[in-house]
């Protein structure tokens, strides 16, 4: 059973190479047959291997497929190999699970678009790079996954490229994690070196050998390694590419911008939990950053207009809680909390997208208004997956994570992060509902007849998903207490209800506060977005505090200015140089093909005469 | 020539590298197909000379057998070659080489 | 003994000279000729009859015989003669002499210091000695030879046609 | 003549033995009856079997590198391998002359197919070239399995002068009459180079069995070493001809150019590489590497030949000629893992070799497939290749991948071969020789790049043409297909390929 385990990611490549050699002349229906189906079958095997995992654990908790050694010279030997273990496989399962319902989704979403076939193509090689990414053995594979998935955001985000701002965004996205995954890489030059190995496993049961606990190398290189996670979860300081991805089609930005690719970086972290734990200033800063992100995320989301944007900064601000989590020390819980933000993230991201199509491609909430009655499914899955994304206690599965990464928290004396967690927790009910309230409720304000989805294909994902999205998926238990360490505090105990007691009273208190606001007249928050401190601050949180406005002044207008400068500079003038030298190189030695058998000959001669000269006399 | 004293094998040696040099020198020098070829077959007979000679410092007739494998190639070498320069004077309508300088660059 | 391959040297150097710088290609094939047959004389000097016999008929006799027929063939007159004369100017073989010179020099630098022990002559290897080792130990080199020869027949065959 | 040969050594001699008799064969039939089909396939069918031949020889040598439980089996199935089997004192057939014996007859099965698809649209003879190339093919042979200085120069001459034939091939083109004329005389300079250079050896040693050279030549005394080495130095410049390095290399642009496509393939591939195993097997058997003399030769024809092969190749606009220049490059790497010596070198040498073959045929297979419908010359220069991909996708994916193997990009082909020219290379500590190499790699990828993108440019005048498809074309296409299959899977699963090498162990002593 085991064996088949590299079928999970041959099934979306093979889809992917079919769709891609086909060059867009296979109809929708046969696109869409391929596309789900191959991710499909990857879901299929996926549960067959969990339920293989569960069963019969492999020894030691892991299994290795060495697919191929790709070359051995010397010293140098490089193998292609898969390992399962509870954290890949947890990976697995959302990955396939949510990725096969996002794919089903789409079928219906992107239906009539001229592009179908090569939508499904990205989407395919997007399922198998991600797979690669967690199931990769060496991190050079998971750097190569880590590669694939960014192209091919990169080529979902600009889809729709006849838009040049689609383009914009695309380029933004790529160039932003671009600077993460440098970093990353030097990271990895970094391990290589100073390890000698890039295999995961070795790499961590070597580290504690090779490096003192808080010694500058083993820290730098956890920094450089945090440097590309931040970039690809859209965390501070590289966050600023994540709202503009939106500009991709809807169920892109659910599987690679919520579900999926933004939360390598928590993968990443986790399964390099060794190093962390060696450097706990780098441990410390995974916690900062996700608290930070966290809270600026959640204001920024206060003020969003457009739908999706909304979501983008929910998304952040929820990678925010797992890298807090992480920060405290419970790598499981985060693990979790991305699990069930994946589904509810998910369906909000698909709700959105049959809400942005049954009015007509509109993605300004001011614009829609009273759809509870003509959009029933929709509005069923906003109530359960907003209710997941503000932690309503006890019967969403966000509750269940969120309460989870709180207490931990608290209990390991991570008290700062704990109390920002909490107020975290209130902003996100708040805008979670102000969302919903302003989309479900009130008098429509749109233009043109609203027209609800149908079909299976539209139904099922909405339905399975707002499923797990329910207690339900709080109930999944992840077999993750072999491979990540074990949280820094005991469960249970009324110190834990009283967490949660107080969690979900936040919780409440947040969509109790939005209902007052954003219910019938909306006559407070008009006032206050009139007065002159709260223009100022909804400007300033609407321009997600101005971090683009910052890099474009602080980065990119200053290398434009220095790349104007010196565009004559003397480096320009080495390489022209080297050029113009090989140039006159070429001419010089072009001119030895003249073409004419003697002097031919004559070289020969020559050489050979040089030959001899050489052996006699050297 | 039964009765054959010893001479150095040097001067034999001395004698094919002076006719090797010839033999290059009327390739390199000259533009007429026919007296390339012929150029040629001296350097080919200088070669077939010192491997004579050698043999004869060993005693053995490896040297003449290479001679004769020699006397092959040369043969093989000529009638390829003479055949080619009756084309090239069809086609081109001379023997000189410079004239066929179509291929450079 | 020695005389007989220091005339026949002296007479093959002197012949393959002329033979390379002879304006007309028939006088040059002349002195080619001229040319083997004293290095068949060497041959037979030095204690190889059988190379030497061999030199003469196939080298002498065929070979150049072949390149005389092509000569005919073509049917070069005194426009190519003066031709020559105007190609084989100083400028042209200088760079060449030097060439071969500086060759020339390098080998007989090396080989003017040969251990004075080897000397060659001292009996003589025939064509019964020549003829047991070809159909011995050279039995594939003869086959091999005679697939040589049919790639030159071949390729003559295909190269010289009148399309 | 039975009681000469043992069984095990006409067996291990049956893939010559196969060629010869198809060379005969083929012979017989263009005598009885000209038919371009009939001759190819005849030719075709020959060189199938002695590749047949030559991997059942190989076979038992690889049954270990299999999973544990089908060895035992497959061992009773194939029995020992007859490997090594010295035949005469000429010949020795060892796994490595196996290996290359496969190299060779496998360029030259692309070759036919080739062929088969460039002379359909010639008016003159079309049979002859099949009867040149399978003599031309038994050089390659011979060389490769030769182990004494009669077997190795037989060997090259058979290897040289069906080529003479084959390059000239189209008589009616003056480019290649004087392609040809041009092959042959510099040829024969470099064959009386070798001559004489082997004449000089064996006068000081008294033997031309390569193993008995490298035994007596220590004890050549004094001067005579020098000579020796004088010897060797002639050797090498005309071996450095066959395989057009610097400086020995002008020719190769030129008879490149004016050959018919396939036979340029062929002479870039099957006979480069027959020379260059014959080259270690000498050096090997014959303690080349004892004379420092000399590999410091080989360094500096190896640095030459990167940096004259690359610059040449910088702003070359005839993709014939490009790839004649990136070729003299490849064998300056290839050289570097050849100066490396060590059992490591010779696995390198047979990875790049490998690597090489299958990129080189798929390179100038393209150029085939283009050119034959052209009747005047063949379709060269990179203009012919503007905006391919909006006319022949597939050829242009081909090449494409063809270009980034030549360029050593990771997962093609030519990156294997040359991580391992790079890794024999640091074995030894060739530092030199080895930063040398990377620049050269460096230059090269702005050449090969600048040919690739000529072939996505959209061409002002698209010209919608197609050529019609018939059978020829299709197993043409269908072969370059394959080679292309085989460079990606050489790229990213190589093992199987270097557990080949590395059961080619020279065998001879």
């Amino acid at each position: 059973m085991y064996d088949l385990l590299y079928l999970v990611f041959a099934f979306p490549l093979a889809g992917f190479l079919v769709l891609a050699f086909a060059r867009g002349r296979v109809g929708e229906r046969l696109a869409a047959a391929i596309g789900v189906g191959s991710v499909g079958l990857s879901a299929l095997l996926t549960a067959a291997l969990a339920g293989q995992f569960l069963s019969h654990p492999p020894a030691g908790g892991a299994y290795t497929q060495t697919l191929w050694h790709w070359m051995s010279a010397g010293a140098f030997d490089v193998r292609f190999a898969l390992r399962l273990d509870g954290l890949s496989l947890s990976m697995m399962g959302v990955i396939t699970g949510v990725g096969f319902l996002i794919h089903l989704f789409a079928a219906w979403y992107m239906r009539g678009d001229e592009g179908y076939a090569r939508f499904f193509s990205y989407m395919n090689l997007f399922v198998a790079s991600m797979l690669f990414l967690v199931l990769g053995d060496s991190l050079l594979f998971l750097y190569l996954g880590w590669e694939g998935v960014g192209l091919c955001s990169y080529l979902l985000i600009g889809f729709w490229y006849k838009d040049p701002a689609n383009g914009a965004a695309a380029r933004k996205a790529f160039v932003v994690t671009r600077v993460g995954d440098t970093l990353f890489a030097i990271g990895l030059f970094l391990l290589f070196h100073s390890l000698g190995t890039l295999d995961i496993q070795q790499a961590l049961s070597l580290a504690p050998q090779q490096f003192a606990p808080g010694s500058p190398t083993v820290t730098l290189i956890t920094l450089l390694l945090l440097g590309g996670a931040v970039g690809k979860s859209a965390q501070l300081p590289l966050q600023t590419w994540l709202p503009d991805a939106m500009a991709g089609p809807t169920p892109v930005s659910a599987l690679i911008h919520a579900a999926t690719m933004v939360t390598a970086g928590v993968y990443l972290v986790a399964r390099t939990h060794t190093l962390y734990e060696l450097a706990p200033f780098s441990l410390h800063l995974v916690g900062g950053v996700g608290a930070v992100t966290l809270l600026l995320a959640g204001f920024s989301a206060l003020v969003q207009t457009d739908i999706k944007r909304v979501l983008a900064y929910s998304t952040m601000s929820q990678i925010g809680y797992m890298f807090l989590a992480e920060g405290a020390g419970a790598f499981q819980p985060a693990i979790f909390h991305l699990m069930t933000h994946a589904f509810f993230k998910a369906l909000l991201f698909l709700a959105a997208g049959a809400v942005i199509l049954a009015c007509h491609h509109e993605q300004d909430i001011f614009k829609m208004g009273g759809l509870r009655k003509k959009l029933p499914l929709a509005y069923a899955c906003f109530l359960v997956g907003g209710g997941a994304l503000a932690a309503f206690p006890y019967l969403t599965a966000g509750f269940y994570s969120k309460d989870e990464i709180l207490w931990q928290a608290y209990a390991s004396g991570h008290i700062g992060l704990f109390w920002a967690g909490l107020f975290g927790a209130f902003l996100t009910s708040i805008y979670t509902f102000r969302l919903i309230f302003i989309v479900f409720h009130g008098e429509y304000r749109g233009h043109g007849e609203v027209h609800a989805g149908h079909g299976l294909a539209y139904g099922l994902p909405l339905v399975v998903l707002l499923i797990l999205s329910t207690f339900v998926g709080g109930m999944i238990h992840q077999p993750l207490s072999g491979v990540l360490p074990a949280n820094p505090a005991e469960e249970g105990g009324a110190l834990q209800q009283q967490v949660a007691a107080l969690s979900g009273a936040v919780a409440i208190a947040g969509i109790a506060l939005a209902g007052a606001l954003f219910l019938g007249e909306r006559r407070f928050v008009a006032r206050l977005a009139q007065s002159a401190p709260g223009r100022w601050l909804s400007r300033w949180w609407f321009a997600a505090f101005g971090f683009d406005w910052l890099y474009d002044r602080l980065f990119v207008r200053p290398f434009l200015y220095v790349t104007r400068v010196n565009a004559a500079d003397v480096f320009d003038l080495a390489v022209a140089g080297i050029a113009t030298g090989l140039r006159a190189l070429y001419r010089g030695s072009v001119r030895s093909e003249n073409g004419r058998l003697r002097w031919y000959a004559a070289s020969m001669a020559a050489g050979a005469v040089l030959v001899i000269a050489a052996v006699i006399y050297l | 020539m039964t009765e054959a004293t010893t001479l150095p094998l040097e001067h034999a040696l001395i004698l094919s590298g002076i006719l090797f040099a010839l033999g290059l020198l009327g390739i390199l020098a000259r533009r007429n197909v026919l007296f390339v070829l012929m150029s040629i077959e001296i350097m080919m007979n200088a070669a077939a000379l010192a491997f004579v000679a050698a043999g004869s410092r060993w005693h053995a007739a490896d040297g003449q057998i290479l001679f004769i494998l020699i006397l092959t190639l040369a043969a093989s070498e000529a009638s390829v070659g003479l055949a080619l320069v009756l084309q090239i004077y069809r086609r081109f309508g001379t023997l000189d080489t410079d004239a066929a300088g179509e291929l450079k660059g | 003994m020695e005389f007989a391959f220091d005339l026949s040297a002296a007479v093959a150097v002197i012949a393959t000279l002329l033979a390379i710088s002879s304006l007309d290609p028939v006088h040059a094939l002349l002195y080619l000729i001229v040319s083997l047959l004293a290095v068949a004389m060497v041959f037979f000097a030095i204690g190889a009859p059988f190379a030497g016999i061999l030199e003469v008929i196939v080298y002498a006799g065929a070979i150049m015989v072949l390149f005389v027929f092509v000569v005919m063939m073509l049917n070069l007159g005194r426009a190519a003669v003066e031709q020559e004369r105007r190609w084989l100017t100083p400028r042209v073989w200088a760079g060449p002499a030097v060439l071969a010179l500086v060759l020339l020099a390098e080998l007989l630098h090396v080989l003017g210091r040969m251990p004075a022990a080897a000397g060659i002559g001292e009996g003589t290897i025939g064509a019964r000695a020549v003829g047991a080792a070809l159909f011995g130990p050279y039995l594939l080199a003869v086959e091999l030879g005679s697939m040589l020869l049919l790639a030159a027949l071949v390729a003559a065959f295909h190269l010289g046609r009148n399309e | 003549m039975n009681a000469m040969f043992t069984t095990a050594q006409w067996l291990a001699l049956s893939p010559i033995l196969i060629v010869s008799a198809t060379i005969v064969g083929a012979m017989i039939a263009v005598a009885f009856r000209r038919h371009h089909w009939w001759n190819a396939t005849l030719v075709a069918v020959g060189l199938n079997l002695a590749l047949l031949a030559a991997t059942w020889l190989v076979l038992p040598l690889l049954v270990d590198g299999l999973p544990v439980a089908w060895q035992a089996p497959l061992h009773a199935l194939l029995g020992p391998s007859p490997l090594p089997q010295f035949v005469t004192p000429l010949l020795v057939i060892d796994s490595y002359a196996a290996f290359y014996m496969g190299l060779v007859l496998a360029a030259a099965l692309a070759t036919a197919t080739l062929s088969y698809a460039y002379m359909e649209g010639h008016k003159g003879n079309q049979e002859e070239v099949y009867l040149l190339l399978a003599l031309s093919t038994l050089g390659g042979l011979v060389v490769v399995c030769s182990r004494h200085f009669a077997a190795f120069f037989i060997g090259l001459e058979l290897l040289s002068i069906p080529l003479y034939g084959m390059v000239g091939y189209l008589v009616r083109e003056r480019r290649s009459l004087e392609a040809s004329v041009k092959y042959l005389v510099l040829s024969a300079v470099a064959s009386a180079f070798i001559l004489f250079g082997m004449a000089l050896i064996y006068s000081q040693t008294g033997t031309l069995l390569f193993a008995e050279i490298g035994a007596r030549a220590a004890a050549v005394a004094g001067a005579g070493q020098t000579i020796l080495l004088v010897g060797g130095g002639l050797l090498l410049a005309g071996i450095a001809f066959k395989l057009s390095l610097a400086p020995f290399h002008l020719w190769t642009p030129d008879v490149y150019e004016g050959a018919p496509a396939p036979v340029t393939a062929y002479l870039a591939t099957a006979s480069k590489t027959a020379v260059f195993a014959l080259l270690l097997r000498y050096y090997v058997e014959a303690r080349g590497y004892d004379h420092r003399a000399l590999i410091d030769v080989l360094s500096a024809i190896a640095i030459l030949s990167i940096v004259i092969g690359n610059v040449l190749a910088l702003l070359q606009d005839n993709l014939k000629r490009l790839l004649a220049y990136s070729s003299i490059a490849h064998f300056g790497y290839v050289l570097v893992a050849f100066i490396a010596a060590g059992p490591l070198a010779v696995e390198a040498v047979g990875v790049y070799l490998l690597t090489y073959v299958v990129t080189t045929l798929a390179a100038f297979g393209v150029v085939t497939m283009m050119s034959s419908p052209y009747r005047d010359h063949d379709a060269d220069t990179l203009w012919d290749y503007r905006g391919l991909f909006w006319r022949r996708p597939y050829l242009t994916a081909i090449l494409t991948v063809a270009l980034l193997s030549l360029a050593g990009i990771p997962l093609t082909a030519g990156f294997i071969g040359k991580f391992y020219a790079v890794a024999a290379g640091v074995d030894k500590n060739l530092w030199l020789l080895l930063a040398v190499l990377v620049l050269g790699s460096a230059i090269g990828l702005y050449y090969y790049l600048r040919a690739m993108v000529q072939l996505y440019l959209r061409a002002p005048w698209v010209r919608r043409y197609a050529a019609p498809l018939n059978w020829a074309r299709g197993t043409g296409g269908i072969m370059l297909l394959a080679l292309m299959l085989l460079m990606l899977w050489l790229g990213v699963y190589p093992t199987p390929f270097i557990a080949v090498v590395q059961a080619a162990v020279l065998g001879g002593q």
